[in-house]
């Protein structure tokens, strides 16, 4: 990612049916308490101007024909931005009739149409915090380290054989 | 020689520094809003970013991209063509020469949106066009009063004007009129957010997005910068401290714009026109009964 | 003032000052200590048993056979809704919740915490069950004999059913 | 109040229209009729017993009886009464007659029935509302046989194709429009600057968890689903389903929890309502103002997470009682907090109004009489603007609201700004609300000792939630329930937009429409949850099987 990217980065918020708690924390995050605004974080009104798509919701049948046209509008190079539960992993809708099940079916599906994405980044919480948000700018931004990693631990038997 | 290098500072400064006031704009508005804001430079990365963006074109652009090259064009060579005349007269006529150059720029400004097949584009245009009607052609009346008041046509002849209240009444009109014309709370109906989604710069994107906003933070900066320069030669006669208390007039009017944004809500197509027209046609009212009365 | 009253929000925002917290440069944030965030696992403590992969409303605990022995725990972070169901019903304490909401990654199998448990093997059949771990609490916990959980449920139940066909024949050995 | 003289008047209109069955649990009354006196029975109680229309819920009871069956839902609420009118019909060819001529306010909830289910309704234009348009013909989602998870292949067509116009006359408002903050579309038909009519394609937000409970939720874990219907008003909908179950199953809740149950619901309210103010203030470009009623707001953010351990979606609430306990730190924190926040709303709220152009644009726009409230059966906020005098928490008091006092603003100018003034009212009211709870919170558990839900019982519970009232029905089944049907205010506010957008000026659309505070993933869940079990057909014992 260039210099000035991570200096200014744009955001769209792309509902793709989520239940509205992550939609207003992203709204929380441009408010005085935590301020988006000091990383150059800016929420603008269309994908055309759009660095990033901040994807809340486990995408809708409904809503995934809009999405596909969203990202296909966003100017290159785009970021997208998985936020919540719904949207990282599907959440308590993961295998429902009519949700796609977040964002990893739907870069699947970009991938076959071969729209391109850049970057993406995850940020899991129901609803993410706020906070949370402004740790995934730090991180995308390079201010802070990543702290999440995978493990594997293995359960220790008391007894032997 | 010192005239040559104040006028190339101030050219180059009237290009850079609208967007550096931007950026101090979303500081102070920041500070309304009680959260600390964005770095003064923000804007400037914000245009710099978008010159490493794709370039995707909008459907059917190709004239609202040509336009928008000769906005900037034109918009550039106004400003120059301004800071350079206060300085060094170039013609008998420079003041109608930048009112004639003015009222193109805003006919081309107008255009743009209309020439992208975007509903809301066309409806950010449109409402342009209802402002523009109003303002930018009270704009044209306002600077007539001001040329049959004093009867001058260029900025050196300003020296020899003295302030009276008459004067001073069509200058405040014409304060007004720049705030309009910098697209600011209330009278951003052109492109109000939540209704229009951006309005006439929808379908714009990577470079031509940051010329976009290059060439409308030149803009803010002209008119502010036109209006103080006739309201200062009221006071100052030289022309080298004309031009550089112009420019720090317009940054304090840029201070004192953006807190008057930050306190209002926006207005509504039908309703702005009809205020705007009725402060403007008292205000000319009044300078008229004060030139009669020579006050 | 009347009519001037919207400029009372100048001295709102005065009032105020800036609020805005220092986060991520400064450790000023608006967590407190009753906030639920991430789980973890403490892999002495699991026995393997499943009682929050059933309490889990969205499935972000899953219990997976790998076939070679082993069971699987699965946390999936990002399915997680942070309800901490899990912790309720979990029978050695095992889970314990987090203030951690700093979670963010570019990289989707970060977010993945697996505790691999030894399955148990029927002393009869052969056949793999439950697990090491779980087979010891229930020891632990109840007294009971080991040749009993040492064999798998269906040779528990086969031995269940042929001492009965022997009771009810009037034959013992 | 004595209840009797008016169930009697109940039972005599019911025995009036013939071959019908009456029955009265609590507070919820029972009808069954036939299908042809559906018309008859709905016409008498809603425009002449003055009930609302709730909600109707399609069922496929075809392994309980071998019919579909149609719950119409009316609620009287001057008498603090649910009124369910069943109707069986034939599995074979399912048809039933429509009341949207008499009841305007069941249009969606009958296409909703057609859609998920395939009851067809008689007398009337049906067409798809719910499913998104690529969703095959002939699978419904609700019916038996179709598997929860079943996912037809991902098609991707283009608006054309679903006949979204590209008229330049239509301005669509959305999907993706920066006023809504949630994937919906309208279409609005202008003329100038006007808005002539609109059109509406909503349901992006159609999660359907339809049959999620067959193979995994179970009773305790639905109430963290119904917790994700909204993520504003997600505790209403938790505790409304709670009290749905609790009144089917006659679970005793604790006084404690119930008390705990009524400040985080208030809390929820105070939270939703200065969201709302805020977004209204950004619509009409008062930036500031939006900023700063978000600032007060964190405290109240604050002050959930303190009391709930999430700043949002809670997750405190379970069948039987509530998870968290409130000790006496809390409770000192939380009246602390609250005090602030009243005092520097209430600067706000004064400033706010003074913005002369705020106060223009709110005055006499997005006007809704009362007569059109009244036929569409609005709820929330949006009556209340209307005047129309109806609030759950008043009429029908659940959790701990009988045991305080409070005032219901009601506005009759119908327009934008008396929306924003009841809502302003409510957050005054809500603090004060929480304050008294606070106070009189008494001691002892939280969670109640046994919980034992019978099958085949049935529930109607109402909560008054921040955008009117949720209505939640549900049939208990083995382990999880057996339907479960949830009516969000949102539900029925929507189609008196139409109404309120007409003739207005574009600029102000976006800001109707916020006025009614939409909440579309409430109204487009559907969530519904059916028992796992497969056709097993119980005796229909002389063609009336009630449950409860």
């Amino acid at each position: 990612m260039s210099k000035f990217l991570k200096k200014s980065i744009w955001v769209f918020h792309l509902n793709t049916g989520s239940c509205n708690a992550c939609d207003i924390e992203i709204l929380d995050v441009l408010t005085p308490y935590f301020d988006a605004e000091r990383f150059g974080v800016k929420l603008v009104a269309s994908p055309r101007h759009a660095d990033a798509l901040l994807m809340t919701g486990p995408v809708t049948l409904e809503a995934l024909p809009k999405v596909i046209n969203a990202i296909e509008a966003t100017p290159r190079p785009r970021i997208l931005i998985a936020m919540g539960s719904c949207s990282v992993g599907g959440g308590i809708w993961h295998d429902t009739y009519s949700t796609i099940g977040g964002v990893r079916e739907l870069l699947k599906i970009l991938k076959e149409r071969e729209i391109e994405v850049d970057h993406v980044y995850y940020i899991p919480g129901c609803p993410i915090r706020p906070e949370a948000i402004i740790y995934a700018i730090g991180l995308i931004k390079g201010l802070v380290e990543k702290k999440i990693s995978s493990k594997v631990k293995k359960a220790v038997r008391r007894t032997s054989g | 020689m010192i005239e040559h290098i104040v006028v190339s500072i101030i050219v180059v400064l009237s290009i850079i520094f609208p967007t550096i006031l931007d950026g101090v704009e979303r500081k102070i508005k920041a500070r309304i809003h009680s959260r600390i804001g964005p770095p003064i430079l923000q804007s400037w990365y914000d245009i710099i970013k978008l010159f490493g963006k794709e370039q995707v074109m909008p459907r059917n652009s190709l004239h609202a991209v040509m336009l928008l090259i000769l906005l900037t064009i034109t918009q550039v060579f106004l400003i120059v063509y301004t800071s350079v005349s206060i300085i060094f007269q170039i013609t008998q006529f420079d003041i109608v020469v930048i009112i004639a150059l003015f009222i193109i720029l805003q006919t081309i400004f107008i255009s743009i949106p209309l020439t992208i097949p975007n509903t809301f584009s066309v409806l950010g245009g449109s409402r342009e066009i209802a402002l523009t009607l109003v303002n930018e052609a009270l704009f044209i009346v306002i600077m007539g009063f001001f040329i049959y008041y004093t009867g001058i046509t260029s900025f050196k002849q300003l020296t020899q004007l003295s302030p009276t209240v008459y004067l001073l009444i069509l200058l405040l009109a014409l304060f007004i009129t720049g705030y309009v014309s910098s697209g600011r709370i209330p009278f951003d109906i052109a492109e109000a957010e939540p209704e229009l989604a951006s309005g006439l710069m929808i379908e714009f994107s990577g470079p031509i997005l940051g010329v976009f906003l290059l060439t409308f933070h030149i803009r803010r900066f002209f008119v502010k910068f036109f209006p103080s320069i006739l309201f200062l030669g009221l006071f100052i006669h030289t022309p080298i401290s004309l031009i550089i208390a112009g420019f720090i007039t317009t940054i304090i009017l840029w201070i004192i714009y953006a807190v008057i944004a930050a306190i209002l809500g926006r207005s509504r197509v039908d309703l702005a026109p009809i205020t705007l027209l009725k402060i403007y046609l008292v205000l000319i009212a009044l300078s008229i009964i004060g030139y009669y009365l020579k006050v | 003032m009347g009519k001037l009253g919207f400029i009372k929000i100048l001295v709102i925002a005065g009032e105020a000052g800036r609020v805005t917290r220092r986060y991520p440069f400064k450790p000023e944030t608006l967590v407190s200590e009753d906030f639920r965030g991430r789980i973890e696992f403490d892999e002495t403590k699991c026995i393997g048993c499943g009682a929050c992969v059933n309490a889990c409303p969205p499935n972000a605990l899953e219990l997976v056979d790998k076939g070679d022995g082993t069971l699987l725990l699965k946390y999936f972070i990002g399915r997680c809704i942070f309800c901490w169901r899990c912790i309720d019903v979990c029978p050695t304490g095992a889970i314990t919740g987090t203030r951690d909401f700093e979670l963010a990654t570019n990289d989707v199998s970060d977010l993945y915490e697996v505790v691999v448990h030894e399955r148990a093997e029927c002393s009869e059949c052969g056949g793999k069950y439950s697990t090491i771990r779980q087979k010891e609490y229930v020891v632990e916990a109840v007294p009971i004999t080991e040749s009993y959980i040492d064999k798998c449920p269906d040779c528990r139940k086969n031995k269940l059913l042929r001492a009965l066909e022997r009771r009810r024949g009037g034959v013992y050995e | 109040m004595d209840i009797s003289p008016i169930l009697k008047n109940y039972k005599k209109i019911v025995e009036s229209i013939g071959k019908s069955s009456f029955t009265h649990v609590g507070d919820t009354i029972y009808i069954i009729v036939e299908p042809n006196k559906l018309r008859e029975l709905a016409e008498i109680l809603y425009w002449k017993m003055n009930c609302y229309h709730r909600t109707c819920v399609g069922v496929d009871e075809r392994p309980l009886n071998g019919h579909f069956a149609l719950y119409h839902i009316f609620g009287d609420d001057t008498n603090g009464l649910h009124i369910v009118v069943k109707v069986y019909i034939d599995p074979e060819d399912p048809v039933v007659p429509s009341i949207t001529d008499i009841v305007p306010a069941a249009d969606w909830c009958e296409l909703e029935a057609y859609d998920l289910l395939g009851i067809k309704f008689s007398g009337r234009k049906l067409y798809r509302l719910v499913l998104p348009p690529t969703w095959p013909h002939g699978v419904y989602p609700l019916r038996k046989e179709t598997p929860y998870n079943y996912r037809p292949s991902v098609k991707i067509i283009s608006g054309e194709e679903i006949g979204e116009s590209h008229d330049k006359a239509v301005v669509p408002v959305g999907p993706y429009h920066p006023a809504l903050h949630e994937p919906e579309y309208f279409e609005l038909y202008v003329e100038g600057e006007r808005v002539v009519d609109v059109k509406y394609r909503g349901f992006h937000v159609h999660r359907g968890i339809e049959k999620l409970g067959e193979s995994r939720t179970t009773y305790q874990q639905v109430n963290f689903l119904a917790e994700r219907i909204c993520g504003i008003c997600g505790f209403e909908h938790s505790v409304c389903y709670a009290l749905a179950v609790e009144k089917a199953a006659k679970i005793d809740v604790p006084e404690r929890a119930q008390y705990i149950r009524s400040i985080v619901l208030e809390i929820e309210r105070i939270h939703s309502h200065l969201l709302w103010i805020g977004v209204a203030a950004h619509v009409l470009g008062y930036d500031t103002g939006f900023m700063h009623i978000w600032r007060i707001r964190e405290l109240v953010m604050y002050i959930a997470e303190k009391l709930t351990g999430s700043r949002k979606t809670y997750g405190i609430n379970l069948i039987g009682g509530v998870r968290k306990d409130i000790n006496e730190e809390k409770k000192k924190e939380v009246i602390e907090k609250l005090e602030i926040v009243e005092k520097d709303l209430k600067k706000l709220i004064d400033t706010m109004v003074s913005v002369p152009e705020l106060k223009k644009r709110l005055t006499g726009t997005g006007i809704l009489p009362k007569s059109e409230a009244r036929k569409l059966s609005v709820v929330g906020p949006t009556a209340r603007g209307s005047g129309l005098d109806r609030d759950i928490r008043r009429d029908l008091p659940y959790a701990a609201y009988s045991e305080i006092s409070f005032k219901v603003p009601v506005y009759s100018e119908g327009d934008n700004l008396a929306r924003f003034l009841v809502r302003v009212e409510e957050v005054f009211e809500s603090i004060s609300i929480v304050k008294q709870l606070l106070d009189q919170l008494p001691r002892g558990d939280i969670m109640a000792e046994s919980i034992e839900i019978p099958e085949r019982k049935m529930g109607v519970a109402a909560v008054e939630a921040p955008r009117g009232e949720d209505v939640h029905f549900i049939i208990t089944g083995r382990g999880k329930p057996y339907r479960w049907k949830v009516r969000a205010p949102t539900y029925n506010n929507i189609p008196a937009l139409k109404v309120m957008l007409r003739d207005q000026a574009l600029a102000d659309a976006p800001l109707t429409i916020a006025s009614i505070d939409p909440c579309f993933s409430c109204t487009d869940r559907i969530v519904v949850i059916k028992d796992g079990r497969r056709y097993k057909l119980i005796p229909n014992k002389g063609g009336v099987v009630l449950y409860g």
